[in-house]
């Protein structure tokens, strides 16, 4: 099983090496969350599988025939950095030209992201909170495990003195780290995915180190599940302002008399929506896998 | 030169069967939700080769720089990492609740579990006929 | 006084590439665990410090410089508490470090088992 | 001088990732692992002189801070879960 971890863990880093572009800050990102994901759930399952599980013949056939069709496939492709590329023909362009004077935000991701493609953003930011609801239903626990697990489970990790101390002094910059990011997306890398990332990282950080109980009573998960909805309703609620100022949906020109302006604070709320939702899934779920575990230990 | 400019592809190519053969090959869910998670990876690598220019940068817009990478394909995959995450969460939640259900999550132990829970339903429904059962095996 | 900078920076990346190199080789050839947490983290300090300190010089004055103050910082922090801890924790789940004296035939230079 | 850095960091980088899958012991692993976590912050940042653009520094201070927690995480994981089977193979 361990083996599938550091894979997995290599393999977001081989993207961060690879190519040097803003989308790697998610990269390794994901490389934190998705990491303490596998060993939450890892830590419910069996953690070591049988030997001799395999089928790799009818496996291996499989797969050759598709890497050949897909080699033959690639060799109509553009070449690799080939500025000529269909790929590179179509809005781009005018993104990368019309986006200063239009917008007035040097990160062109940024003003992709949340201006023009604000459906599509609105349409991702759904599908996680949707993705957060299927977790919180699938694992459901009874209050009786959340307030028992407040006494139940200790601060792990208690000898860990000095773990403790130093983690004492960097989860709040973590945390401001976090809301930089947040804030400086419209000028350099970051936004709200991945300022919600490094925050509810932060958090699991705290959770970890100090157990449940404290994290509990400083982040309230009752508080966190109503602001997965709130920060997906900020979002469509910048869409309708809109809308009743006269413009389209999520058409951030009218917010302001001045159209950039209009776009600075509606990229700005945009953006806080996306980062408070996946803030608190993120955390919810981690909540929820941990409180499975209170249940599979106390309970049975 | 003129194949060996496709190299990218190629890459992407082998992470994607890497990721596909762990799929296919391994009965254990969560090896199989690692596999999916490799050929995720492969997908978000492809897309951002797929954007990149020659000699160009990261599309911050600055005066001193006059050529830029493709935002539209960072934009696309920054939202698809952190949606990819959540989802593997939710697969994730699934086998938790697999385990707890069958107390396996190896793909074929839970697969002769539910034939005989199908079996024993059978049973209860049309009582024991021995040829209704040795021709369903 | 350009020049000079980038002198300093130089030695400095050099140095540091030097003694990151040496860590790695340490990290791989070092015979148990210990030693070989011993090789990475020390060298890894050092060695990340100079190319930061390289890199600084080149920065100039500005947000740039602050924010290499700021990784040199937490990774200085951040990277010896993570040995501490995973020096401990190795050392609490059974894994013995291995002295001189026990480095003799009956182990055959493999780590000593608790 | 940038690419000299920036290539004996890969190097390092290599090594320990030919450590992460010999590694006979779990801590192995992990600290091959962590080691590979810091080269990656020191290659991203050297890169982002290389190519001229300084902003990365930001995925820099990220990938410190991630690496520290999913470290942490991992250490934590162990402890509770499989004391008696540190030495086994993965």
């Amino acid at each position: 099983m361990l083996g599938g971890i550091y894979s997995l863990l290599s393999a977001s880093f081989f993207i961060d090496l690879d190519a040097v572009d803003v989308a790697f800050t998610e990269a390794s990102v994901g490389a934190g969350i998705s990491t303490l994901l596998m060993l939450a759930s890892l830590k419910l399952v069996n953690r070591y599988e049988r030997k001799t599980r395999y089928k790799p013949l009818l496996a291996l056939g499989v797969i050759t025939i598709t890497g050949a069709l897909l080699i033959y496939g690639t060799l109509d492709m553009p070449h690799f950095g080939d500025p000529n590329a269909p790929a590179q023909q179509h809005v781009v362009p005018r993104y990368l030209n019309e986006s200063m004077a239009e917008i007035g935000v040097p990160n062109v991701v940024t003003s992709v992201l949340a201006s023009y493609r604000g459906y599509d953003t609105l349409g991702e930011t759904l599908v996680i909170f949707t993705a957060g609801l299927g977790v919180m239903s699938l694992l459901l626990v009874s209050s009786r495990t959340k307030k028992e697990s407040k006494n139940l489970v200790p601060a792990d990790m208690r000898q860990q003195i000095i773990l403790r101390v130093v983690a004492k002094m960097m989860i709040p910059l973590i945390l401001i780290f976090a809301l930089y990011v947040q804030f400086h997306g419209d000028y350099g890398p970051g936004g709200g995915f991945q300022a919600g990332v490094i925050f509810a990282a932060g958090v699991i950080l705290y959770t970890m180190l100090f157990g449940l109980g404290v994290s509990q009573r400083a982040f309230h998960p009752e508080v966190i599940i109503l602001l997965t909805a709130f920060g997906v309703l900020m979002y469509a609620g910048v869409g309708v302002a809109c809308m009743l100022l006269g413009g389209n949906f999520l058409d951030y020109n009218v917010l302001r008399h001045d159209p950039i302006h209009g776009q600075h604070l509606g990229i700005l709320l945009v953006e806080l929506g996306v980062g408070i939702t996946v803030a608190a899934v993120m955390i919810t779920i981690f909540y929820k896998f941990t409180w499975r575990t209170v249940k599979h230990k106390y309970h049975q | 030169m003129n194949i060996l400019g496709l190299y990218n592809y190629w890459i992407v190519i082998i992470l994607i069967l890497i990721g596909f053969f762990i799929v296919i090959a391994h009965e254990n869910l969560i090896k199989k939700l690692v596999g999916l998670t490799i050929f995720q990876t492969a997908v978000f690598f492809f897309y951002i080769s797929v954007g990149k220019i020659k000699g160009a940068t990261a599309p911050i817009l600055d005066d001193r720089w006059q050529l830029y990478s493709n935002p539209l394909a960072h934009c696309l995959i920054l939202t698809a990492i952190v949606v990819g995450i959540s989802t593997t969460a939710l697969g994730l939640a699934l086998v938790v609740r697999i385990q707890e259900a069958y107390g396996s999550i190896e793909e074929d132990e839970i697969q002769t579990q539910d034939t005989q829970d199908q079996l024993e339903c059978q049973l209860e429904a049309y009582g024991p006929r021995k040829q209704f059962l040795t021709k369903r095996i | 006084m350009e020049i000079l900078f980038d002198i300093v920076s130089w030695i400095c990346l050099v140095a540091g590439s030097f003694f990151c190199l040496t860590g790695g080789i340490g990290l791989l050839r070092f015979p148990e665990f210990f030693s070989r947490i011993h090789a990475a983290s020390i060298t890894d300090t050092l060695g990340a410090g100079l190319i930061m300190i390289g890199l600084m010089f080149q920065a100039g004055w500005g947000l740039v410089l602050a924010k290499l103050i700021l990784i040199l910082l937490f990774s200085l922090i951040a990277g010896t508490t993570a040995s501490h801890a995973m020096a401990k924790a190795a050392l609490k789940s059974g894994l013995q470090p291995q002295v001189v004296g026990t480095m003799d035939s009956e182990t055959g230079g493999a780590p000593s088992k608790s | 001088m940038f690419t000299i850095t920036a290539l004996v960091i890969l190097v390092v980088m290599a090594l320990a990732l030919v450590r992460a899958f010999k590694g006979p012991t779990l801590y192995d692993r992990i600290l091959a692992v962590n080691n590979f976590g810091t080269k990656t912050v020191l290659l991203v940042a050297v890169m982002g002189f290389l190519y001229g653009r300084p902003e990365f520094l930001d995925i820099a201070i990220v990938y410190v801070l991630i690496n520290f927690i999913s470290v942490i995480g991992i250490l934590r994981f162990f402890e509770y879960a499989g004391k008696k089977n540190a030495e086994e193979e993965a």
